[in-house]
């Protein structure tokens, strides 16, 4: 329950920053780093008190501010020609700049929210397309979404519970993806040399696993391979469905 | 338009059912069921009036809008070409086939506990999955692999993009 | 009505998203690009004119038809439940994958200071956010982007019409 309490007040560590600089009524680029220190500290030490989950991430911005606050206790080596206070010096121009980012995106966020919504503002035609006697012929176009296929995959691991048996091996996916890839230049040409089945782009990785996807093919009868002489260029053709 | 009677046409083309005079009356309690029914009369003269592509009919013991009966060849054009999902079977096999590949028929019986002979024959026909050749074991069984067209449909540059195990647990953190 | 926008009027009503010119012009191919925006808008001004529930709007990228904004207390009554609303984190992370896309997930963790793989996760679900490939670094991280689905629920012709971010000078302002 509590910890709900904090969920709706605070968005994050940031969040909570711009609360108190806007309590305070602060000028964001000139923060009193030792003042907002110790009232967002207090703030940690109440919601503690309150016995709230305090995410992770509070207690990194309280450690980037007790640093600035350090920092800003160390003179300020003079500079040669005399000027002390630019912006790069300044302890607290990193926090700056991600405050006025993140408070962008919070404002772009109300934004969004301000708009003619569906479901909520405007709604669709609510009743299902009528069904019409169809016509069979044209290919239909699907509708997919590649997160709709993992968490197809994840549900069904979650049930066999045996997720490790079933860890994806990306080596073994590149290597299906170069079979796939030959197996479509091959149903084009008919025959290719090794150089070609390459392609431009020779990078290492791309060499080892064409090899081993032409010998796999090889393996599968679903390739043969020639040369006709020593150092003459090795010719792929595709064997014919029997 | 009266805007009582711009209520009424709103309220029928957002109700997923044919909309009742009951229901009405109660969104506009202020009619008894004789002034709905002469609301629904000017509503249903306007767009006969207005001569467009539907239309509002009494069906079902309620009111709906429905396209023109004589637009039917056209509006059928446009379901032919309308998308299609996969269903859940068949993405489980597609996801299977995906991560797996290249792969047996029995392997994918195995993980998913059903025979699948259906969902991959569906699957061979839409062209997202096709055989890659035959295992090198005694009946030479065939292998299966996703085609070029799965990788149009989930939009995706090569097989490497398909997101691995370990990220699926990362944004679920 | 002209015969030729009655048919157009029947395919925007009986499609289930927004209807692309380019598929209006697979069933009428009599019409380039132009003619079929000559006829949007005398249908657009049609509907306008007769100062119904709905009317037709230009939204993520094809033309779809949407009860009318002021009219939304009766259709909500009609709808009861609540709308589905999303939380300001969700919102939040929303607005920087929008702006921001092709985004990783470390990126937009960072400019929220949390971590967003729940809001991230709710968001893929509701298919407002979708993968879009993968960035070209080690370690090739997922990239995420908006969907059509989010254009239309916001309302969106397209993503050139979200205002820019403001540069917030004051914060006090």
């Amino acid at each position: 329950m509590s910890y709900e309490i904090k969920l709706d007040v605070f968005e994050g560590p940031l969040d909570l920053l711009l609360y108190l600089i806007r309590k305070n009524e602060i000028d964001i680029y000139n923060i009193p780093i030792a003042l907002i220190t110790r009232q967002y500290l207090e703030y940690l030490d109440l919601m503690k008190a309150l016995n709230l989950d305090l995410a992770g991430e509070y207690l990194v911005l309280a450690a980037t501010l007790l640093h600035i606050k350090s920092r800003m206790l160390l003179p300020v080596p003079e500079e040669e020609d005399g000027g002390t206070e630019d912006e790069a010096g300044d302890p607290r121009a990193e926090l700056v700049q991600q405050l006025l980012e993140y408070q962008a995106f919070k404002e772009a966020a109300l934004q969004l929210d301000r708009r003619t919504l569906l479901e909520r503002d405007v709604f669709k035609r609510g009743a299902p397309p009528e069904a019409l006697p169809g016509e069979e012929g044209e290919e239909t176009p699907i509708e997919a979404d590649i997160f709709t296929l993992v968490e197809a995959f994840q549900r069904m691991l979650s049930q066999l519970d045996q997720a490790d048996l079933m860890e994806i091996d990306l080596e073994r996916i590149s290597l299906a993806d170069r079979i796939n890839e030959i197996m479509d230049s091959l149903a084009l040409r008919r025959d290719m040399t090794f150089a070609e089945l390459m392609g431009e782009q020779i990078t290492r990785q791309r060499i080892v696993y064409t090899f081993l996807a032409v010998l796999e093919l090889m393996k599968l009868r679903m390739i043969r391979v020639y040369q006709a002489a020593s150092f003459a260029a090795i010719r792929i053709f595709i064997v014919g469905e029997e | 338009m009266e805007e009582d009677i711009a209520i009424l046409d709103a309220l029928i083309f957002s109700s997923e059912t044919p909309l009742t005079v009951e229901r009405m009356r109660e969104i506009l309690p202020q009619y008894d069921r004789q002034g709905i029914l002469g609301l629904l009369k000017t509503l249903a003269e306007h767009h006969e009036a207005r001569q467009g592509g539907f239309g509002l009919c009494e069906i079902a013991g309620g009111w709906q809008f429905y396209s023109r009966p004589d637009l039917a060849p056209w509006v059928r054009k446009l379901k032919a070409g309308r998308p299609q999902m996969l269903s859940p079977a068949a993405l489980e096999t597609l996801a299977v086939v995906a991560y797996r590949q290249p792969v047996v028929k029995a392997d994918i019986d195995r993980v998913r506990g059903v025979d699948v002979g259906g969902t991959l024959k569906g699957l061979l026909e839409k062209r997202l999955v096709r055989m890659v050749g035959r295992k090198d074991v005694p009946g030479r069984p065939i292998l299966y692999g996703t085609t070029k067209r799965f990788l149009e449909v989930f939009q995706l540059k090569d097989l490497t993009e398909l997101p691995t195990l370990t990220e699926l647990k990362d944004i679920q953190a």
